[in-house]
């Protein structure tokens, strides 16, 4: 049976609550999939939706954007913004032909370990299930034939194909 | 330089519309100039030149091609990598050759797709066989041959070497003029040629800069189309509810559009520091969007009125990317398996 | 257009309680609600025999849940089901609860329910109770305007056993210490409320056919605590409460040589009463214990506010109720 | 090649990363393949944060002239301060070393050993990545305003102002209520040495009240905050009291003529009554009444002021036209002390309060048994005269109840004692105390325990189900029956009283959530101020320059409320003393030239950082306002907007580093796509 498919996922997480969330799981031992790889931000504001996208094309088959519940961010309000930015790329997202469920927003409050650890191992499960994303595979393979020679037989044909 | 050493110009439009040799002859009267300084080489939108007679050229013959429209088709490709050969400058010149402009927002689908949305579902074609073009087809007459329709646009540095590029669809006839005084200046009097890759015809900050509306904190409750509102002169669109994306757009074009009420379309590109202009204004909308709580609000009251507000916005992809496609991070959609959600414009359905 | 419900009397309305039933009957068009019979439902199985077997008892009740989930009533995304007896709706409500629970159990239901053709999805019916129905869905201020002759100077114990507000149950509806929603339909009907603190507590059940003693013992707690605060009647909504508070207050009343004569009525006679329907239609007179006596009482303007006495100069004050609950004999 | 030389450090810490993460191949791979990348050393140690971890990195610098360090280890929020300051000791800057976290996000949550080596080798990778685009940086010196705010003029808030006060440093202390003193006022008699609650309090309230470094703002309350730690502006509001408190001798004339009588729901707790200008008791400091407008029958209907009729100075101290007062000033820090509400005890409609008579809520009974309160002490029922018999304490009311506060309340178990001790000095009647585990934890707690025991009280081991007057045996008539399990005994009890005393839960205020909004901290789910780290830092908050104590930060007794008060000042002294304080340099920066003034980042900023240069037509960051966030960083459509140490370079370096795209074995290669010509 090949090799189960192992996705990577980039979680992007806020220094005052959900890297702290992350901290708790890990001194309550609570176990999670490994295929979540964690990027410390100051605050889920700080996260633009181009890190999502180069995390996407530089091939993670999921990103996971965490932060503090709305009303509890340490800068008070945000993680409001992080809320509609996410909304606006997950429709982006759609259009591009990415399943939603490859990006996904997860608040969790620094005393929320356990639950982090749930959603990380849900998410997985569920891109796992989608199989590869390798998106520089969509760009590369775009379908077409080497380029189609307008006169084969012309003798020009080495000056152009070349 | 051959034999009357006058600098050999050439300009070709590969997937394109003419926009741009129109703006070119826009500037006037110095087209005289350019005529005076100039012989023309290959300029199939004005003269009759024929592809065997660039093939007759040797190579770098050409001083300064100037090449619009992306590269849709194995014909755009095979001529823009010929005159690559044959110019010693090329120049991207307009949003097409610079990052896919209208073209290349059919990477958001599929040729196929493509295909038959403009030959078969189409409400005014007349196809009852249901024929679609094919690269080779046989006729009686013998074996007729039209370019291969590729899957994804690409724009011209993504398929030759540039050294220059000048943003705008169409570039503005002043800033044509300027970048064409800079290139006879360097070509005739020997003066310097600005760095390879520069982006020329082309200011260095955002379109607002230029832009004489009244600009305000911004905080939108919601967006609307164009048709939907009629903005009040005078104040900054995007403060209005219409998608403007002026502040992540290079000025150089004198904030045109919305000097006339008309909400930038973002077409001369990103600014230096953005990598990719859809995100770019993606997350500018989203801080201006009016739409927060406080703390105790209910989790899901909250994402329903985002949502609702983002309803506001209805082709996100095609409005944040309508220039940039081609240059986007992601570059096309994924399109194996899963179907595209290519949005119905509103206004046919 | 009045609003439908899937309507499951339950033997004990066809029976014993056939007041109940007629008084609902009777009172349903007044309030713009439809009720649909479930066509060839069967017996619940009460208190009794979910103790005996559980299997079929669940499959006996998970027959009704099929029966109402086919017949598509009362639109919407989800048919509802009223139930007016208690133990009828406590049963209902349960097997649901206990079928999306335990999918085991939902599966050994279904095979029984295949015999007969039927099957139930668990959660496709919402089982209602009919005083929840009457309070939420009609609403007090619907019922206030449609109050013709208000019942003042009655004084009603308002009693809801101990079914109706257990709670974790989807269909409960009010606070299962102290409920309050029968108290204000009550007072919305022009009576006189008591504070009838052990409104809650257990009639007996089935304990009259087990071990009377104990079950007399249950009754006359309920019966002496009413007398206490001079109720002219006990209001009730569950066939069983009202069978053990009335048929056996004899029995108390000869056991602990009590003299109790305290009817035991039906809100939904009362609230045919207070809309003006002829007492016949409401099943007045089937009661043991006569409520004749009691009905006479109703005045035509409200008794006088009963002068909140002097508190003495020393008195400390007291704190007001929670803002919005019935304040008693205020 | 990368132009850093840069040492990586694999900690085994002990057994807990060695464990789960094979730190010797994190190592040797490390040097290896990330070589180009910079790596000129890697090690692994079985300490790194032991001075002798510290040495070699030290060590490393100096010899082999390192200019960046990663080490990869616990969390950042535990060591990364030791790690800095190591590379500070041999000369590199601080901000040039990176902690990545291979302990808590990664050997102590995964199992598998191959994958989690797998996971530390991509972080040690991103780490890399990352470090080489640090940039050496300078800590951010604020300078501290010696003044200090103090919201709350309860016991913390007291004990913290008289702390900092006899310092030498001046205090603003802002109380809502007319007179300091909080619950503590309320109080008869405390445990457990049953002082009397006065007879303490009074004598800090009266230092408080006329200590001249102390600005006593009673009657207001604190509407904005701006700034940051050491410049914090702060607008309260002094609400009118229509008394002018340069005149008024305090004299009490006023409140004795004025012929309004109005129910006190906070003072007396809805057991006394008060007069439209009150004070709301003798002790109270400062001394001047206030008059309650929507009881003022002048205020209401436009006659009377009897007050000021008989008010006997010249000019006269009551004036009607007095308007509230909005004032600014600056501190350096603020202290939070606003103390806790009681639970309401109506949410339990079984235990009849508020519709039983003789039913008490804890306060209640304190106002009782108070010599100043209603009834001078006497321990009566709610008719005033009676003297009950017996008298049933419920302790764990709405506390330790997954129905309404899960929390344990602390002092109501003392509290119960302590009334049980008061009735059976007072009253001789039978007293009955329900509890599910008598707390007494504290100095001499348990000795007063077994003093009530000794003095006869009952304890009955079970939660109340049910108060009623219902009455079912005989000898019940006309009293108070609580039904309750005793487990104990192993069967339900009906014990009749006369009167019930329900020690109720202490809950976070219920505007908890605007003032944590206000002053810019967090408040947990149930609405007590989150502290800092619950164990070691129980009175700072994660904003800097926000202390809280007492009651506010979680139910406590008067003993940890004064500890906390005066940790709270002690940590206030220590930052008042340094003079500057260092801020971790996180700051977002706009760069001018590529800002076209859109505006769109205007509204971004809580702290009021951003702001608009309309002469120049740009927008403009003050780096001292700016908490770092990076909120503005991620919005600037124009990429303007760049900030230290979260610059967005270094935060894709760091993807790219996780991605593995940096080196060669990486899972993902990097294709070149076709068409680029040769």
């Amino acid at each position: 049976m090949s090799e189960p498919f192992e996705p990577v996922i980039i979680g992007f997480t806020c220094n005052w609550c959900s890297y702290r969330a992350a901290d708790l799981a890990g001194t309550s031992r609570v176990k999670y999939p490994p295929n979540i790889r964690l990027i410390r931000l100051m605050c889920s504001g700080r996260l633009d939706p181009t890190f999502v996208l180069k995390a996407l094309a530089g091939g993670a088959d999921g990103v996971l954007i965490t932060g503090c519940h709305p009303g509890e961010c340490h800068y008070l309000e945000q993680n409001y913004k992080t809320l509609r930015r996410f909304t606006l790329l997950r429709r982006t997202l759609a259009q591009f032909g990415i399943e939603p469920e490859r990006v996904r927003l997860v608040w969790a409050s620094a005393a929320e370990g356990a639950r982090l650890a749930v959603e990380i191992g849900k998410m997985v499960e569920e891109v796992r299930a989608l199989g590869p994303l390798n998106w520089q595979g969509v760009i590369a393979d775009d379908g077409d034939p080497p380029i189609a020679i307008y006169h084969p037989q012309s003798e020009w044909v080495q000056g152009v194909a070349a | 330089m051959n034999a009357n050493g006058k600098p050999k110009l050439a300009m070709y439009w590969a997937s394109a519309c003419g926009g741009c040799e129109i703006s070119t002859l826009n500037i006037g009267e110095h087209i005289l100039t350019v005529d005076a300084v100039f012989d023309l080489a290959f300029f199939p939108c004005i003269a009759d030149f024929k592809v065997k007679d660039v093939l007759g050229y040797p190579d770098g013959y050409i001083d300064l091609c100037l090449i619009n429209g992306a590269i849709r088709n194995s014909e755009n490709e095979e001529m823009v990598r010929l005159l690559r050969r044959k110019s010693k400058l090329l120049v991207a010149f307009g949003s097409c050759a610079y990052e896919g402009c209208i073209p290349a927002l059919s990477n958001l689908t599929t040729r196929d797709a493509t295909l038959r949305a403009a030959y078969l579902d189409n409400p005014s074609i007349d196809n009852p066989a249901g024929t679609l073009p094919q690269p080779h087809t046989a006729v009686p007459e013998g074996d007729l041959e039209i370019p291969f329709f590729y899957h994804t646009v690409k724009s011209l540095d993504q398929v030759v070497d540039v050294d220059y590029t000048i943003p705008g669809c169409p570039p503005e006839p002043h800033q044509i003029w300027a970048v064409l005084q800079v290139v006879v200046a360097a070509l005739t009097q020997g003066g310097s040629l600005p760095p390879k890759g520069v982006l020329l015809g082309a200011g260095s900050v955002a379109v607002c800069e230029e832009c004489a509306l009244a600009k305000h904190e911004k905080a939108v409750a919601r967006f609307y189309r164009p048709y939907q509102i009629r903005p009040e002169p005078g104040l900054c669109l995007l403060e209005q509810g219409l998608i403007c994306m002026g502040p992540a757009t290079l000025s150089g074009c004198g904030a045109l559009c919305p000097q006339v009420g008309m909400g930038c379309r973002g077409c001369y590109g990103p600014l230096p520091g953005a990598e990719d202009q859809g995100m770019r204004m993606l997350t500018a909308i989203a801080s201006i969007l009016d739409v927060s709580g406080r703390p105790g609000d209910n989790e899901l009251d909250l994402e329903r009125k985002v949502e609702a507000a983002a309803d506001t916005i209805v082709d996100p992809a095609g409005t944040f990317y309508r220039f940039s496609m081609a240059h986007s991070l992601l570059r096309r959609a994924r399109t194996d398996g899963v179907e595209a959600a290519v949005p119905q414009p509103a206004v046919w359905s | 257009m009045s609003a439908k419900y899937g309507y499951y009397p339950g033997c004990s309305l066809e029976r014993n309680a056939i007041a109940y039933h007629q008084s609902a009957v009777a009172v349903a068009p007044v309030l713009d609600i439809e009720f649909v019979e479930l066509d060839d439902w069967n017996c619940c199985g009460a208190t009794e025999y979910i103790a005996i077997d559980v299997l079929p008892a669940y499959a006996l009740v998970a027959r009704n849940l099929a029966i109402a989930s086919r017949q598509k009533l009362s639109g919407g995304n989800q048919n509802q089901v009223v139930a007016p007896c208690s133990a009828c709706f406590l049963n209902l409500s349960k097997v649901d609860k206990y079928m999306s629970d335990a999918p085991r159990l939902a599966a050994n239901v279904n095979t029984a329910l295949a015999a007969g053709g039927l099957s139930y999805k668990p959660g496709s019916v919402r089982v209602r109770h009919l005083l929840d129905i009457v309070v939420n869905d009609v609403g007090y201020d619907a019922i206030a305007a449609k109050v013709q002759k208000p019942l003042y100077g009655l004084r009603i114990a308002p009693y809801y056993g101990c079914l109706i507000v257990r709670p974790g149950f989807q269909g409960a509806f009010d606070d299962p210490e102290y409920p309050m929603s029968l108290d204000r339909l009550m007072g919305t009907l022009g009576t006189t409320v008591v504070d009838f603190p052990v409104k809650a507590h257990c009639c007996g059940g089935h304990m009259t056919q087990i071990s009377e003693q104990v079950a007399l013992e249950l009754i006359r707690q309920l019966l002496q605590n009413a007398a206490e605060y001079e109720a002219d009647a006990i209001v009730t909504l569950c066939p069983m409460c009202q069978l053990n508070l009335d048929g056996y207050q004899e029995a108390v009343n000869r056991h602990y040589g009590t003299k109790y004569h305290i009817p035991i009525l039906y809100f939904t006679q009362l609230m045919g009463l207070a809309f003006g329907l002829p007492a016949a239609t409401l099943g007045f007179g089937k009661e043991f214990v006569d409520a004749a006596a009691a009905l006479n009482k109703i005045g035509v303007q409200p008794p006088p506010k009963p002068k909140k006495e002097r508190a003495g100069k020393e008195a400390l004050p007291m704190p007001e109720m929670a803002a919005g609950g019935l304040s008693h004999e205020s | 090649m990368s132009p850093e030389r840069i040492g990586v450090y694999v900690c085994h810490c002990g057994s807990n990363i060695a464990a789960t993460v094979d730190v010797e191949e994190v190592a040797l791979w490390a040097s290896e393949e990330l070589g180009d990348r910079g790596v000129v050393v890697a090690r692994d140690y079985q300490f790194m944060c032991s001075s002798l971890g510290q040495e070699l990195i030290e060590a490393d610098i100096k010899e082999q002239g390192l200019t960046r360090v990663v080490v990869a280890a616990c969390s950042p929020h535990l060591h990364e301060r030791t790690f800095r300051t190591a590379c500070k000791r041999a000369g590199l800057n601080p901000f040039l070393c990176e902690l990545v976290s291979i302990r808590e996000q990664v050997s102590w949550v995964h199992t598998d050993r191959a994958a989690a080596t797998e996971k530390a080798m991509a972080v040690v990778s991103g780490g890399v990545e990352r470090v080489t685009l640090h940039q050496p940086l300078e800590p951010l010196h604020v300078p501290i305003h010696p003044a200090t705010l103090i919201v709350g003029g309860g016991i913390a808030g007291i004990q913290a102002a008289l702390e900092i006060a006899d310092s030498g440093y001046p205090v603003y202390l802002v109380e809502r209520e007319p007179s300091i003193g909080g619950h503590m006022a309320q109080f008869d008699k405390t445990f457990p040495t049953l002082d009397c609650s006065a007879c303490i309090l009074t004598p800090k309230m009266v230092d408080v009240g006329g200590h001249p470094n102390v600005t006593l703002l009673t009657w207001s309350e604190v509407e904005r905050v701006d700034g940051y730690v050491g410049s914090f502006t702060v607008t309260v509001r002094k609400k009118a009291r229509y008394v002018d408190e340069s005149v008024c001798t305090g004299c009490g004339i006023c409140t004795e003529k004025c012929p309004v009588r109005v129910l006190d729901n906070t003072y007396e707790a809805g057991l006394g009554y008060r007069k439209a200008v009150y004070r709301p008791f003798a002790q109270a400091v400062p001394k001047y009444p206030v008059i309650d407008r929507e009881n003022c029958t002048y205020f209401q209907r436009g006659k009377c002021k009897a007050c000021q009729l008989f008010c006997p100075t010249h000019p006269k101290a009551i004036d009607f036209e007095q308007k509230d007062e909005i004032l600014q000033f600056q501190v350096g820090n603020i202290i939070l002390a606003t103390g806790y509400d009681l639970f309401d005890c109506r949410r339990i409609p079984q235990y009849g309060y508020a519709r039983l008579a003789n039913v008490f809520t804890s306060l209640e009974f304190e106002r009782l048994c108070n010599a100043a309160g209603p009834t001078g002490g006497k321990i009566v029922l709610r008719d005033g005269v009676t003297e009950p018999a017996t008298v049933g304490i419920i302790h764990c009311v709405g506390s330790r109840d997954h129905n309404y506060n899960p929390y344990c309340s602390n002092i109501c178990c003392m509290q119960s004692l302590k009334f049980g001790h008061l009735v059976k000095e007072r009253t001789g009647a039978e007293v009955f105390n329900f509890y599910i585990d008598i707390r007494t934890a504290f100095k001499d707690y348990d000795e007063f325990y077994q003093r009530v025991l000794e003095d006869g009280v009952h304890f009955v081991r079970g939660r109340v189900a049910e108060v009623t007057d219902a009455a079912r045996l005989p000898g019940e008539e006309g009293k108070l029956i609580i039904q309750v399990e005793d487990t104990l005994l192993g069967k339900q009890r009906r014990i009749p009283v006369d009167m019930v005393v329900l020690s109720a839960a202490l809950q976070p205020r219920q505007d908890s959530t605007e003032v944590a909004y206000t002053f810019g901290i967090a408040c947990s789910a149930n609405g007590w101020f989150i502290e800092k780290h619950p164990k070691l830092d129980p009175v700072a908050t994660m904003t800097e320059g926000i202390f809280i104590a007492g009651a506010c930060q979680g139910p406590k007794d008067i003993p940890a409320s004064v500890a906390q008060g005066a940790a709270a000042a002690a940590r206030v002294l220590g930052r008042i003393h340094q003079k500057e304080l260092a801020l971790e340099p996180v700051r977002a920066s706009i760069i001018a030239e590529r800002c076209s003034g859109c505006r769109i980042c205007n509204n971004l900023c809580p702290f009021n950082a951003i702001s608009y240069d309309t002469a120049r037509m740009i927008t403009e960051i003050n780096p001292a306002l700016c908490q770092g966030c990076g909120t503005c960083v991620a919005a600037c459509p124009s990429g303007a907007i760049t900030g230290t140490q979260f610059s967005n370079e270094q935060v894709l370096a760091q993807l790219y580093g996780l991605l593995l795209l940096n080196v060669s074995s990486g899972p993902v290669q990097q294709p070149q796509p076709a068409l680029v010509p040769a």
